[in-house]
């Protein structure tokens, strides 16, 4: 959970496997890495079996920029395409039962935050639409009326991607999938609106057209949620297998459907949005102060 | 055979844009030298989807990367084989 | 499922139990009783273990006047208090696994029409907070978000009363109980703003001060979920038991709760509103036409 | 020894109430009885809750009932026995 507890002991280093030592002499631990940098350090997760091309492959890895600080996060996740990826990144990821993921992260923040009282631990959700609008939905939703202080981020393929193709509660009306012939049979759920109710203190929608706003967005939602309550960012990541996107036109996918009912959006909870305007001002003045 | 993205370091180089590294999908699999001011290809990590290529052609307009079959790649840089590097210079 | 299929052959009625007799020549079926009728009736649900004085006894009691036809319905609930009296009413009742209630209900209602095509059939949940917004609380919205055809009746008594004072996710924040000897760590649940979100198509929150309301409350609930969608009754139901309310002040304290933050509120989808108007019209009509 | 409710049929039989009977939370306990114009209770069914009491001399302010004890009760109506009636007359 920190980089003292996974650094060799000298003389040793160099008998790690050479990705080990890239992240401990060029990875993004302990200091905030930019999505500018990308390219120009050892990033925490790469070489999985994700489809190519897949825009939720691209968002993880954008997450992965903007967790503000990697060696004191843990990762919860269920089945799913994403955990394909995630369980492979160089962070504590914890692959709950399905529907248990946000029952998992609550127990592991509180037991954090105890064992450790002078460090700031953050724990982070992160699975698909399946995973937490429909079999999660219960633990996602009683996390956010309990107010615990950790961030959901949902990977919205709009389908169940990785079983070949069903319709979820996030699937749009109307829509014929594989698995679901006679088109999805009602709304697209309105996680939004549900987070706002609940008491959520930040909630984000956001599409992975613009990499520095997701980098940003989840740097502030975990931030927001070590101090004040939950978190949730909904991410549009298209599934260009169940949808047949081109993987060439994956990024004009993302662009029209933002453009068209995916739109960036950020909603504050009165406490949350005191905290981060003074936190902002603060982090102003310290660079200032540098200079 | 399958393709992978080919960056032409020339053209590449006179730019600052970087936006193929942020927008490729794949972790350390567009890399950025330094020294040279370019971006580059771990061909052995790149699955050929061609998304930087519409990044490049299309946003950064700068028509640097193309698909080469994998049997053409002069000197691909391999990251499985000397791992992570700031700069290949 | 119909008085029809529960008439005994003629010359065998003489020798069926009393009860069972009243119920046939007396009871309320075939005709929707009013509430000022009451003792004048052989009522559906009678003799049953709830506590003395309780006002969820009562509620249950009133909504088996308020059920436009009690020989086509099916009512569906779980553990809990209400269930000891439910499971004893005239009428069809289902016990679900904890947690199941509005799945078992979606899969009864659907069957249910394509079986009577011609006779309309009401299913109708009854259930308390701790079944409908803590333990069955994933199905409850999910039928929701699927718009099925059928009522949802939470019993608030805002505790799990028969478990002995454990508090649920709709315990007022800081009440302490037996079992929550630190008090309610959060917020009550807003059950009906998450109805809203979710689309039900009628929403109410009731206390049992006025008998005729909360039949009429349920009557309309049940008959705009018959043709419109979903439909959602809130109403408090006191545990005089975990909340120490000596009997004779029962229902000084439902009057007291009502005002104080529990008054009747109705919200009707714009469909629901057009047709709830448009259903009055026409038995306005048809009374006239009788006269 | 614990109480039941006992209308008192002469002040009830005056008005045309019937509010006890809305407000008993248990069903068929508190009756009325269509000829005599009176509620009266089932006194096998009463839990004792006094609910109506505080009904009929708070909210109808008839103050037709009382609690008396089971063994004061004198020809108490008993539901089992004979089951829903209309009218006791």
């Amino acid at each position: 959970m920190s980089l003292k507890t996974i650094q060799a002991a000298p003389g040793f280093q160099d008998y790690l496997p050479k990705e080990y030592q890239d992240l401990l002499e060029d990875g993004p631990f302990f200091q905030q890495r930019k999505v500018s940098e990308l390219g120009s350090f050892k990033e925490a997760i790469e070489e999985h079996p994700m489809c190519a091309g897949c825009a939720m492959t691209l968002f993880i890895r954008l997450v992965y920029v903007g967790l503000p600080s990697l060696e004191h996060t843990v990762i919860c996740g269920t089945a799913g395409c994403g955990r394909l990826a995630i369980s492979q990144g160089a962070v504590p990821f914890v692959y709950g039962n399905y529907g248990d993921t946000n029952a998992v992260a609550t127990g592991l923040k509180r037991g954090l935050d105890i064992r450790f009282k002078d460090q700031p631990k953050d724990v982070v959700v992160m699975a698909g639409d399946g995973g937490l609008a429909d079999i999660g939905f219960h633990a996602v939703m009683h996390s956010w009326f309990r107010k615990e202080k950790f961030t959901t981020i949902m990977l919205d393929n709009e389908v169940y991607g990785n079983t070949g193709g069903q319709d979820s509660g996030m699937t749009q009306k109307g829509m014929v999938m594989k698995m679901a012939p006679t088109g999805k049979k009602f709304e697209k759920m309105d996680m939004l609106g549900l987070a706002k109710t609940a008491g959520v203190a930040y909630t984000a929608r956001i599409s992975p057209t613009n990499p520095t706003r997701v980098a940003n967005t989840v740097r502030k939602a975990v931030l927001i949620a070590r101090e004040v309550g939950p978190t949730f960012i909904q991410a549009y990541t298209s599934c260009n297998i169940e949808y047949a996107i081109p993987t060439p036109k994956v990024m004009d996918d993302a662009r029209e459907v933002e453009k068209d009912r995916y739109g960036y959006l950020e909603y504050f909870s009165d406490e949350a949005k005191t905290y981060w305007e003074e936190s902002e001002k603060e982090r102003k003045r310290l660079r200032k102060a540098e200079k | 055979m399958y393709t992978v993205a080919e960056i032409d370091v020339e053209i590449c180089s006179s730019t600052k844009c970087r936006l193929c590294t942020q927008f490729c999908p794949e972790g350390n699999t567009i890399l950025y030298d330094e020294t040279r001011g370019t971006a580059y290809v771990a061909v052995d990590r790149c699955k050929g989807c061609e998304i930087c290529v519409g990044i490049c052609d299309d946003l950064a307009k700068h028509h640097a990367i193309k698909m080469v079959p994998i049997d053409q790649v002069k000197d691909g840089f391999e990251i499985s084989k000397v791992g992570f590097k700031r700069s290949l210079v």
